[in-house]
């Protein structure tokens, strides 16, 4: 089924009153504003009703899939449950409605929160500050990779430019490293075991060892494998004068029992949308706060909470070494709300059980689907794992997005297709600790009746979703010819 | 509290199932050696009515614009938020879903994208949008960016009537990424066309303005065009308050190239500053070179064609681009957009034009009764929207006092980020300050005076 | 689909953590209470965590038709957009988060809203004084029949002890009086006006005049009709000494038109769940306030708001002859502020434009299905009126309940069916105010779509719905052994 | 505002469609002479923002339990809300829709109403119950007039340890309806056992007590049953404080006929008292004569033969029955018995036992710090819950000025309901009173003393 657009609703004059009346005398336009600055054409916004928009929304709500919904073993993603009382906390009108440029003494809870917050993540993840600045993991990378520059630079090691990255990195990665100004090299992964390749690794520092930079890893990796010479590669690194990153989207299956700081690393972001419960809201907000070792606290943006004798809290600069702002203001506040929340729920104990349960249920859905599918690395994952269409695609030609869009009609979201790259018809399995055993038993099951249709009907499989409200999509159509935006005249077909 | 919803006994049975006794059994790919000897240094976990008692008594610390009244803007507007807004905006369809990658099941976000890219076109007058950046600031690195292309070198051309805190954070990424930004001067509000048509040469990729700039002023954009258009330089012109797009021409009107700036004022709540929504915006040609996600229409493959929605373009973004990326956005900020939509929905067509006209008609009573008091006077003598500076009689540091007496929050202290400015201070009246509220704030000043 | 009951989901020793730690020191139950009077079997409500609480629930709204999924055309319901600023008035923690016991300074606000209020609806209805206590129409309609009760014995006239009521009326009508202590009447409608029976009126007084305690009668009528005698039944009535009662089920119809007080009513009832725009929550809450002529206050439950000369608002008592209370506490506060702040939205000129509108889109459907369904009385009606299938029934057999499935397959409530009573296959259709020119057209749209199936292929319309979540589901089964409540063992069938 | 959304001019067009030239022409039914010839006399219409300060501003002239300490209770109870609860109670589908007359497109409300059904026999004890009705005081009535049968003739026996609200509501329909109410009086706070023998005689329908009692006291309903079901009596308990039932015996448990009360409390806010959340659960024999709505679990007709929901019984209901009828229920609560279903959910089996022992430690160490102070006492002697009756040294209207003056409500002043109790006072403790909140009362009452 089709909504229309709500450019096609509506009807010349309709509205929906929603600005309240002018109270203040008033003064001709054109006394106020010089003719040539004004507007023309008025814009061609939808003319609605209130009934309208409510319905629209509403219909456009129900066509949507949320964790809410059901199971979203979206991997490298964390699509855990959201705590509603995050939300309720963040609606706070104290934390809601206020202006970021307050005076200090009028946001004295905001600042406490943000001071905490601090303080809980640098426990977290060993580090010696954080920064809540960075609005999602990306930005993150970004900003610690603006933190290494500066430091290296501030050593008279400014020519230090390459990144190393593994094959299986996540794609935001390489781009971070590109726009830091460096260059990303590729560390391969070992077959074995699924993590660096020492020998590569070895060869590489060999090689380049003034120019490295930096490297970024994730651990466990986007392979869900820990990876054990964790603590080898930092020293090795570290001697080779380079700094390491560590990539906090696979956070979860740490918290508690281990702590990168510990592992070796330099810097470190979280995703709060991630790790920290808060909603991910269909591509965002997200928050993506840096903790550092102490070295690197020069180089922090700014300002930084601080509190003095008396308990009070105001902004402070950060120092001349700064890098500066990567953001105006201090940071997604209302995600940060929500995950000083999360972790307050938690406590320590309730922290690590989160991440104990988050590998407990990924060895389970491993363990149950590896009879069915393929596993790209059947060892002991952590938080998720790789299966694959692999034996699937050579039976019966169906793949891992056939795979992907069959589990749709099962009311469940598909896993993360086709990633990592190095692994052919990869299904990236991320359950979280919030599900039921139930609901992995009813994954399991339904895996289950897709593989035995690519092998009996492999049709209904390749066809599919059947239950959706749309079938699949012309994706080439969308990239040829791109229609980004309605026009007049334009209509939806149904 | 834990939201871990098997119980111990079900966890033991699971490991059972597996073959296993603990989950040690499991943790065991984590060397002993960086293993926690103990559990992490934090408060103990709270109930979830000890949790609400606690964070309502913290929010409770800050004075909230629900019990002041305030004339801030500066970057961050305060409009009216609509009832719908919030209660469809919250549904938790869209609040729990990820980034929508299987668009059979995420219809509504994608066509509420949609709709939002178009709406951006509309109140911009630009060609297209893309699906939101994270915030003003960042939308106008990204334009930098766009406009410097893969290598990342040249010179960036930027008013210093912009947001000082975009410029700072332009700053930050010249650094990293190795491009210069020059800075052109304002003079009487404005910024000054002799010294911008001085600063653009061969190597600038970009000139960036912003309408209403800073101080409020609306810039001259016919004049400042042709300069900014010399050679082979993108025109970019940031927008901070979205509230003057209904009244003052759009920079679709004034041939912009990328239309840059911040929507979070439309339709959410303020929170401290952010999540904020920044906005690109564009002519036709820079589609493929556009950051971020971008939703567009399309048919199904098979059955009845219909119509659907898909993110595409995806071959722009970062995870295929690797070296040569201009952007490495990825999560970005779609509820917010999603809000931002459905308060565009509810404005209309009538409702945009009259929100300005509100804004316009507050501010200028304001500017008015305030101006007409001895010592306080008009900065800048060009137009403005709805923020303008006053020069005091006092330091602003000195008002701050009187307001906090008075229970309101003033202006923007215009000295905090332009030296020399200690006594002006910059105030923003929207549509949601009546006049009671200004005929106060113009009261309290009166008693500055005397 | 079958969603499982919540019994049926989680597992022994599953929680979803609500409650906050004991802070007290704690003495042992045994202690406390003595053993005999404490509970033996712990109550087996479910095990469940709060991921499973939320998707339940979460998939049980999507399993329900509301007036935000679309059109509503419930005949007498006045199912019209609720707006959504009446819930965020409603939940204001100043208004949401008070004691009815609370002492009165500490409460002005709400005060003062119910004061207003009722002056509010005494003008909108044209009584005298209203009292906000009636929990929903029906308990008006009771509280009413009191007053009148007691305002015969209060005249040494008891005896009266019948009410007359139209046989089209709405069915609490002849309950309430029952449950008064009264014997119903029935008066027969006219059948070329859709009006009382004048003449049947007449012998009805003519027999009956001193035992006759009062009238029912709601005006506009449920055949959408307006009583054009209404002066003269209420002369009529009066002279034999009975009361007007006005059931305002239908009071969408008059707003800032005409008044039941004008019209010589002596008791109003407000159903604010259908006029005042206040959700109707799937069955309640909702509120029925009663308005009174001066003559019935007196014997008003009480308490009734009052303003001293300071403008301080208080409870002030009834007076000696009121007929005491109709439940505890002062009304449904929360559905109250909801009817307030549409009232206030509206204004005079709003409410009038309200059933201006009501009655052009009622009368416009009636237009445009009359060409495929009988009108019972093809007249201009107010703000609903009666199509039948009996023309259809006639042909094919399809009946108005197969009319009102099939609708459901085009996204649309059903009318009210087989009500009035006097109307063979009757559909009472009723669009209100809030719905658009093209959705009236798209129900018109469907509406002919099934006259023209039920010529062409009556069994697709026999059969409906066929897009729903579940068929027509077996009610002489659930009649016949009722299974009222879920038991261990029990299972749902898929 | 207004919530119309055709225009004048498309409802032109559609009066011209009809024929018509204006709205006018559609009024002709409705006699010249009771047309209102003026606009109604009420305040012009408020745009949104406008009637959100103005009510707003209202609000906060109440003192809202957020903002104070409360120790009332007296009927209407303080229980934690969890976010869960209002985040799925308040979704449109639920709320924006009708009494679930089409099945096929109302299972969510219809399920949840089943599920609050069993909850409800669950908690009570008792074998079924109804989907809601008004309120806890409407609920006595019901349970009368289901005792007296269509008739409505007899009597009712009812302890005055029943809330005096409700015997006041049950008075008022004693009159209408025609049958007669007996008092029976209270000894120690609890109900007099000889007087109840003796009250009760051949004409007596229904004995009704309510458990707790208003005094907070447990009566002993062991020995009160056989009373109560001396002839064909029903035994009917009254059940105001729901919290209660995690701990003490059910009414299931002790033989009871029909278990009524208020479950406002649980999930729903309190909202002034109302809407409120009447409940009425039966033994199974008394189902065909339950007032109100029932849902039941069918299959469907064909197909599959899934399970599925449905409204029954209803010949039951008023609008068939008519003189036979014992209830004119029609619209109820169903909205506020979701919010109790999830609420309950959220609990389950272990919390619910909590919900009680947290209430029963937090009730009675108030009342070990007050009665330990000198001049207040406690009034009786026998068993409590979470509420107790203290005999205070001055008159209660004396210690509300100083709870005035402390910024707390105390407890409830049991003169207003019966005389001759001016310096008795009714505290209710339930879970949401912390220690520190309990220890500020103590020291309030502490300095009343000296």
């Amino acid at each position: 089924s089709v909504e229309k657009l709500i450019f096609e609703k509506g009807a010349p004059g309709r509205r929906t009153a929603t600005l309240s009346a002018l109270d203040v005398p008033a003064e001709p336009v054109e006394n106020l504003l010089p003719g040539a600055l004004l507007r023309e054409q008025p814009a061609p916004l939808p003319e609605v009703s209130e009934i309208e928009v409510v319905r629209h929304y509403t219909h456009l709500s129900q066509r949507n899939f949320g964790v809410d919904t059901g199971f979203y073993p979206l991997g490298s993603c964390t699509m855990k449950y959201n705590p509603k009382i995050n939300e309720d906390m963040a609606g706070l009108p104290g934390f809601a409605h206020i202006h970021p440029l307050q005076p200090d003494t009028t946001v004295q809870g905001a600042l406490q929160l943000i001071y905490e917050l601090e303080q809980y993540l640098a426990e977290i993840s060993g580090m010696n500050r954080v920064t809540l600045q960075p609005s999602a993991g990306a930005h993150g990378e970004l900003t610690g990779l603006m933190l290494i520059k500066a430091y290296h630079q501030s050593r008279g090691e400014g020519e230090r430019h390459l990144v190393l990255i593994p094959d299986n990195a996540h794609g935001t990665n390489p781009a971070s490293a590109t726009l830091a100004g460096y260059k990303a090299v590729e560390i391969k992964t070992d077959a074995s075991t699924g993590g660096v390749d020492m020998d590569h690794l070895r060869t590489l520092l060999a090689s380049y060892a003034p120019q490295i930079a930096a490297i970024m890893l994730t651990n466990p990796n986007t392979l869900g494998l820990f990876d054990a010479n964790i603590v080898e590669i930092a020293r090795l690194v570290h001697e080779a004068g380079g700094q390491l990153y560590y990539d906090g989207a696979n956070a979860n299956a740490v918290l508690g029992i281990t702590r990168p700081g510990d592992m070796g690393f330099d810097v470190v972001h979280f995703n709060l949308h991630k790790t920290c419960s808060t909603p991910h809201g269909g591509g965002g907000p997200g928050a993506g706060p840096i903790g550092v070792n102490a070295h690197l606290v020069p180089f922090l943006p700014g300002p930084l909470p601080a509190r003095n004798s008396k308990g009070e809290y105001y902004w402070a600069d950060a120092g001349p070494q700064s890098i500066g702002k990567v953001r105006a203001n201090k940071g997604n506040f209302g995600v940060l709300v929500r995950a000083y929340t999360y972790i307050r729920s938690n406590g320590p104990d309730g922290l690590r059980h989160v991440s104990e349960s988050a590998i407990l249920n990924a060895n389970y859905l491993k363990h149950e689907l590896a009879s069915d599918y393929e596993i790209a690395y059947p060892l002991t994952c952590q938080h998720e794992f790789v299966a694959t269409a692999q034996r699937q695609k050579d039976e019966s030609g169906v793949t891992a997005t056939d795979v992907a869009k069959r589990l749709l009609d099962f009311g469940m979201y598909a896993p993360t297709v086709y990633f990592p790259l190095i692994v052919h018809e990869a299904m990236m399995i991320e359950p979280t600790e919030t599900e039921t055993r139930e609901t992995l038993d009813a994954f399991v099951g339904a895996m289950r009746q897709i593989a035995e249709e690519s092998r009996s009907d492999p049709e209904v499989v390749k066809t599919a979703p059947h239950t959706t409200v749309i079938g699949r999509l012309d994706q080439a159509l969308a990239a040829r010819k791109p229609n980004l935006r309605w026009t007049p005249g334009q209509e939806t077909t149904h | 509290m834990s939201y871990v919803p098997n119980t111990p006994e079900e966890q033991q049975a699971m490991l059972e199932h597996m073959g296993l006794s603990s989950i040690e059994d499991l943790l065991q790919p984590v060397p002993e050696n960086i293993r926690l000897q103990q559990p992490l240094n934090l408060p103990s976990a709270l109930t979830e009515p000890d949790l609400k008692r606690l964070l309502t008594r913290m929010a409770q610390k800050n004075k909230s614009l629900d019990t002041t009244i305030s004339f801030l803007g500066a970057g961050t507007y305060d409009h009216t938020i609509p009832s719908v807004v919030s209660h469809l905006q919250r549904r938790s369809e869209f609040v729990t879903s990820y980034t929508p990658y299987q668009p059979e099941v995420s219809q509504g976000m994608l066509q509420a994208i949609y709709e939002f890219q178009t709406m951006v076109s509309q109140i911009t007058g630009m060609d297209i949008a893309n699906a939101s950046l994270y915030d003003g600031s960042t939308a106008v690195v990204e334009a930098a960016l766009m406009a410097l292309g893969p290598g990342g070198k040249g010179e960036i051309v930027i008013s210093a009537g912009v947001d000082p805190q975009y410029r700072r954070v332009l700053h930050t990424y010249a650094f990293a990424r190795g491009f210069s930004v020059k800075e052109v001067p304002t003079v009487n509000g404005v910024t000054s066309l002799p010294d911008l048509d001085a600063a653009v040469g061969p190597a600038t990729a970009a000139v960036i303005i912003q309408q209403p700039n800073f101080f409020g002023c609306v810039e001259d954009v016919q004049a400042i065009e042709p300069l900014a258009h010399k050679g082979k330089t993108l025109f970019v012109t940031a927008i901070t308050e979205p509230a003057s797009l209904g009244i003052l021409a759009p920079p679709g009107e004034y041939n912009v190239d990328l239309a840059v700036g911040e929507l979070m004022s439309f339709g959410n709540p303020m929170s401290y500053g952010a999540p904020a929504l920044g906005f690109i915006a564009s002519k036709q040609k820079f589609m493929r070179l556009l950051p971020g996600r971008l939703v567009g229409q399309t048919i199904e493959e098979g059955g009845q064609k219909q119509t659907g929605y898909v993110l595409t373009l995806q071959t722009r973004e970062q995870h295929i681009r690797r070296d040569r990326a201009t952007s490495n956005i990825c999560t970005n900020q779609s509820l917010l957009a999603v809000g931002a939509t459905i308060f565009l929905a509810t404005l209309g067509k009538q409702g945009f034009r009259e929100l300005a006209e509100l804004c316009l008609q507050k501010a200028h009573y304001a500017f008015r009764q305030i101006t007409a008091l001895p010592g306080f006077e008009a900065a800048f003598k060009g137009p403005f929207f709805d923020e303008f500076v006053i020069k005091t009689p006092v330091a602003a540091s000195k008002l701050q006092q009187h307001f906090e007496r008075a229970n309101i929050i003033g202006g923007y202290p215009l000295g905090e980020s332009y030296p020399g400015m200690d006594d002006h201070m910059l105030f923003c009246v929207t549509e949601v300050r009546t006049k009671e509220d200004i005929d106060y704030l113009v009261k309290v000043l009166q008693e500055v005076q005397a």
